[in-house]
């Protein structure tokens, strides 16, 4: 049964909600107005003003309210109208949230999750595009999600909200609207999705495609492209940015001994730059029959008009160009 | 018709000021043929932004300022050349009023090469001389603009700066953090709230736990101004720019104003708020149609000239539409274009590791 | 000796308040005792901390509370249970009255593994039940102690949320968004900020354009108290946590006071104030000499009595001392101990590939 | 001559000062206090208020102020009393200035300095010891520097000063304190370093040390100790994290073969994490006798006390274990 991406983390929440009295949302339009993407539709109408909480335009101010509140016990959602606006708040995700446990041995559990949209959508230029992936999954003490699905959304959503710990959920404003079948084990209100386990949307045997987010999307039709001229791409959605899966990719090259990541976010100090070292440190490596190569965002600020835009994102031929190098540059054959 | 003529001015609202801006004000029938004119070509730059959005050639956000042009309109015919201005995202009219031409604020908005940003920026981030934009950041225009005042104090220039922001953005604590310091220092800063009622779907009372945004600056002295009597603003302002530039540090300037569109394009506007309210402003407070009424009435212009205006206006806008529209955008190189004043990347990276690209500099250096 | 009598308080000046704290206050000679021996123990970490400091067994920042300890041990002996505290890195004493012993106190400073947070905080980050530090960051406790408050008030236990920051603190703009949504949403939070003249080097009047901080929560009604009278400081904190409890909203609640010591253990704390200063107030205005005084010339004690406390707290703070140097650190496996309560990561990566470490649970989980 | 990284970092803020008129400094504690950490010791007096600014405790206020007198063409340095208070300003720095002379389509341009102290100094624990090396220069718009010795403390803030565009400069509180000699060339009031060149600080033929900052004073030790053991290691000192001298980096694998990166940061797309990215996206990987590893901070908030502190922090020690790991674990041992 098809459901949006936006349905799906609607129902995570309205599921926890139900489940636990502890947890409420807070944000901008997130009650009267339903969301500014419309995530927490009818949330505010079936719990009321106490558990869905409209906030002034106050980053800063009410994810520090979310965050004291998650030291006293309670499960805040909150949630960013975009992650771009949580640079005005991003010391209380990193020095609030994810410090305190271990400032406080323990003593001091923060178990908030900020979620919201990430990353580019369509038009809307340099402020509004940023990718968070690379940062947050940067800081020990929080958990970083990307989901791409629905089911992502809802089984990683509900994971974050039941997780003791800070996790930053990042998600995406094009895939809102993008149905996605559902399985009826996905659509009851028990499904939930482990953290820190990557998903093998695609097997395949000839190059591995790491990706996550809205980049899975460009990965998958790289990889029916691919299909096409006889080259089976292993396509892994990441799920979770930190803990990074690192053993389903490690087992994925050992398979295929090629690898290519993608995502949308700037290549320097990247989620690709972080896998590539990671098999550079690992017996990978030796698996490795060329080496590996990142589709990134170019780095470059986000323009505003349309076809520079267009090409500041990776799309599926640019990741079919970079996957045709990779398997073009064995190591033997430059080697010698 | 009479070449010129005195109005009443809505009484403002003080706070920490023994005396406020004039009670009245004499226009000439020249200056109320440009104010007409600005009105006219500001609301009409909407009309056509709006247009363009809905025929999709305008994309992501776009934030219409229609009802609020008097604001603009009568702070601009205030200012001197030596003053400043920034503001948010709902920047169109600022942009064209601090000089840009009609096309490039439309091409900006379509994305074309004869946008003032060169389509590179789009609707919220648009610049001009002495215009430093065109913010999508609720709130980070206050302190950028205290900053743009702190120069103009520094070069000792004369000039005082306009920043201006919602009535959600007058929340946000680096505005409290702008007050500060731009009292401390004396900042020639003029803290312009312009308040339409609500942040997107959030109403002043909802947001704000005191909604008299021209007493928020504390021990910032503020006024309370009818932003839709255009009269009001010129004549505010001027007292601003004469506070200001009397070394006595900041204003604050609380503009009650109202938007007719919803918060962006995507937002029918209709939700929080009832479409009789809206009915009602537009038939009552009109900043154009109030003023019209009163420059006609007061035998101030005929309205033969007036419909001459409304002509020329519709023509121009008419023509920067089509243009904006038949641009091409700016060449694909530019992709990688003023990315840096001074580059030393030695190329910018693509999106794969084969894919270099090179720094453009297209904005001529000194 | 009596076993009560009544004092007299200073005059508080109000904000957006009809009625304030009451003006006198009744003092039993068990609550005298009890008031100076928590006084005298504040005071005394605190010698023995500049002292552990200056042997190099305390590292880092150490921010001493030597002059303000009447605002801590007043507002504690108006608290209840329910009630909870979140303050700045200026915390050792404020840990201690929340339950925390010395030795979890000092030996969290000597960074050893019988301190409150097993040393892994240090001086800045100690924490106790009800009590959320002990923060590093200047002003982010303001929205984090609302937070608090938002957590008394959605289960309804009745608790208030006082959230202390200081002179320097109050222009931070976080605190000014924690102060529009704790009034909008009428959260029972009292923001205290303690006034002791001097954010680092920089003094009240070069830091701050209202330097009249009980007033700038603006809609928030606020009380100015006399900080170095701890009866001041309680009756104070009776009225708060009353109007608090009776669903009013915030509070803002300033507290003059007066830090002896420079800003921390790297300051001395005389090139932006004279020395002359600091002993006039330590003079005229000592907490506790003042409230000795008191309590021995209105016959509430002897001054036998105060040696006796005198003596056993300088026999605990000092036993406390000698252990927290001859305490352990904790295990080196606890350098990857409860970074998370639930941790996922196969292994906590180290300095290098090839040094993996194990995340260890440390405290137990529920 | 020896001359204290605090010093050198005085004299190239006082030269610049003197040269242009539009150069002043803004922060908290820099004037009357002459700083925090003394970098701007005697500046107020010789400048006055107008040109050294003490500003109240509000990093996003007192930054924007800055960014909006650059728009306006005034060339401000912005002092961080430290860097981990940069997050209460992050969005001024990202959406303010990297973003706006590319938004603007070069109409406006942002000649600003943020700097400070950033990373660990000694016991100041997790809250005041993050490195922001990663996440800055993540960013395109940014130019990013992190200065090791007392000459490219005063060269590259030199550079920054009289750069037209954003630059960060993350300085070190403990190197602050450490005298080098500084040739009579770079005591000259006409020294700058150019921004995105690094500097091979010891030559050898065994195997690369990349470093920045404090991490070149570790590989530095390092590099001495195993020269004992006949291992020669080239440390070459980035001095600029963006732009990234990756040439330097590249000539240097094909001199020595083999490549170990130190940083205090964390590791997760970190600094080492873009190297070892880079080296496998070109020809260097094909030079490479052994996978790359990286030395880092541990992947934990920095604890108080005194013993996991230390080890929290990469020591020469860690770099020789990498080193003597990377060495022994040639491609052809292994595939072999
Ligand atoms: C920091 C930040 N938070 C949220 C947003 C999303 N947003 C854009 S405009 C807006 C409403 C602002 O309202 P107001 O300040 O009253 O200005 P108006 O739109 O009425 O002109 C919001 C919430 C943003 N752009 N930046
Ligand atoms: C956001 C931030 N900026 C700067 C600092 C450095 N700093 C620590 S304490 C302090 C002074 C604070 O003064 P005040 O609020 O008056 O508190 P007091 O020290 O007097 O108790 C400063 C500037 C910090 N810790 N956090
Ligand atoms: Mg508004
Ligand atoms: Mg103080």
């Amino acid at each position: 049964k098809p459901v949006t991406v936006r349905d799906a983390l609607n129902q995570a929440i309205d599921e926890e909600m139900e489940k636990d009295e502890r947890v409420f949302v807070m944000g901008e339009e997130v009650a009267q107005y339903d969301g500014a993407y419309k995530v927490t539709r009818g949330l505010w109408k079936k719990y009321g003003d106490k558990r869905v909480i409209d906030t002034p335009i106050t980053e800063a101010g009410f994810a520090g309210i979310a965050v004291g509140a998650a030291f006293a016990g309670l499960k805040p959602i909150c949630e960013f109208m975009t992650f771009n606006f949580s640079m005005q708040a991003i010391d209380h995700v990193i020095n609030s949230a994810a410090k305190t446990y271990y400032m406080s041995a323990g003593t001091v559990p923060v178990p908030i999750v900020f979620r919201g949209p990430n990353g580019a959508a369509a038009g809307v230029a340099a402020q509004h595009s940023q990718c968070f992936g690379a940062w947050y999954s940067h800081c020990p003490g929080l958990k970083v999600l990307m989901p791409y699905s629905s089911e992502d959304a809802k089984g990683l959503l509900k994971a974050a909200i039941r997780d003791p710990d800070p996790v930053v959920v990042l998600e995406d404003e094009i895939l809102y609207g993008i149905p996605f079948p559902m399985s009826d084990e996905a659509l009851s209100s028990d499904f939930v999705l482990p953290i820190g386990k990557a998903k093998i949307e695609r097997p395949g045997q000839h190059i591995t495609l790491v990706c996550a987010g809205r980049g899975t999307d460009t990965a998958l039709q790289a990889a029916n492209e691919l299909a096409g001229q006889g080259i089976e791409c292993e396509v892994i959605n990441l799920r979770s940015i930190r803990p990074l899966d690192f053993q389903t990719i490690a087992q994925s090259i050992a398979k295929t001994h090629h690898l290519v990541t993608v995502e949308q976010g700037w290549p320097q100090s990247g989620i690709g730059a972080e896998i590539c070292a990671r098999v550079m440190e690992s017996p990978s490596f030796f698996e490795l029959d060329a080496p590996a190569w990142r589709v990134t965002g170019a780095d470059v600020p986000m323009p505003y008009a349309r076809a520079l835009e267009a090409l500041a994102l990776p799309r599926a031929n640019d990741v079919v160009a970079a996957v045709s190098a990779v398997l073009g540059n064995k190591i033997d054959a430059v080697q010698n | 018709t009479k070449s010129e003529a005195k109005f009443e001015i809505k009484p403002y609202k003080l706070h920490k000021l023994d005396k406020g801006p004039a009670l009245s004000t004499t226009l000439t029938s020249e200056d109320a043929l440009k104010l007409y004119e600005h009105l006219a070509v500001l609301r009409r730059i909407e009309t056509a932004s709006g247009n363009l959005y809905k025929e999709k050639i305008i994309r992501g956000f776009c934030h219409l300022y229609s009802g609020q042009e008097a604001v603009a309109v009568g702070m601009r015919a205030a200012m001197r050349d030596v003053d400043s201005v920034i503001t948010a995202y709902r920047c169109h009219g600022w942009t064209h009023l601090m000089g840009v031409s009609v096309l490039g604020v439309l091409s900006e908005l379509t994305g074309r090469r004869t946008g003032c940003s060169r389509g590179k920026g789009g609707s919220m981030h648009l610049y001009g001389k002495n215009f430093y934009g065109g913010n999508g950041i609720v709130g980070a225009q206050a302190p950028l603009g205290a900053g743009v005042a702190f120069a103009h104090k520094y070069r000792g220039d004369g000039g005082v700066t306009f920043t201006l922001y919602g009535d959600g953005a007058a929340n946000q604590g680096q505005l409290f953090e702008a007050y500060n310091m731009a009292k401390l220092w004396d900042l020639p800063c003029v803290f312009v709230c312009e308040n339409n009622g609500y942040g997107m779907g959030t109403s002043v009372d909802r947001s704000s736990a005191s909604t008299d945004y021209y007493s928020r600056g504390d021990y910032v002295p503020g006024i309370w101004v009818d932003g839709m009597d255009v009269l009001a603003s010129r004549e505010a302002t001027r007292y601003a720019i004469e506070y200001c530039t009397s070394g006595k540090g900041p204003l604050v300037m609380e503009m009650e104003t109202y938007r007719y569109s919803g918060h962006s394009m995507s937002d029918p506007g209709t939700s929080y708020r009832t479409r009789d309210e809206v009915q009602e402003v537009r038939q009552t407070r009109d900043p154009i149609t109030s003023f019209k009424e009163k420059i006609i009435s007061n035998e101030l212009v005929t309205p033969d000239q007036l419909k001459e205006i409304d002509a020329k206006v519709r023509k121009e806008v008419d023509e920067a539409t089509k243009q904006s529209k038949s641009e091409p955008e700016v060449g694909i190189e530019e992709l990688s274009g003023d990315i840096y004043y001074n580059n030393l990347e030695p190329y910018i990276r693509g999106i794969h590791p084969n894919a270099p690209l090179e720094h453009v500099n297209v904005m001529p250096r000194n």
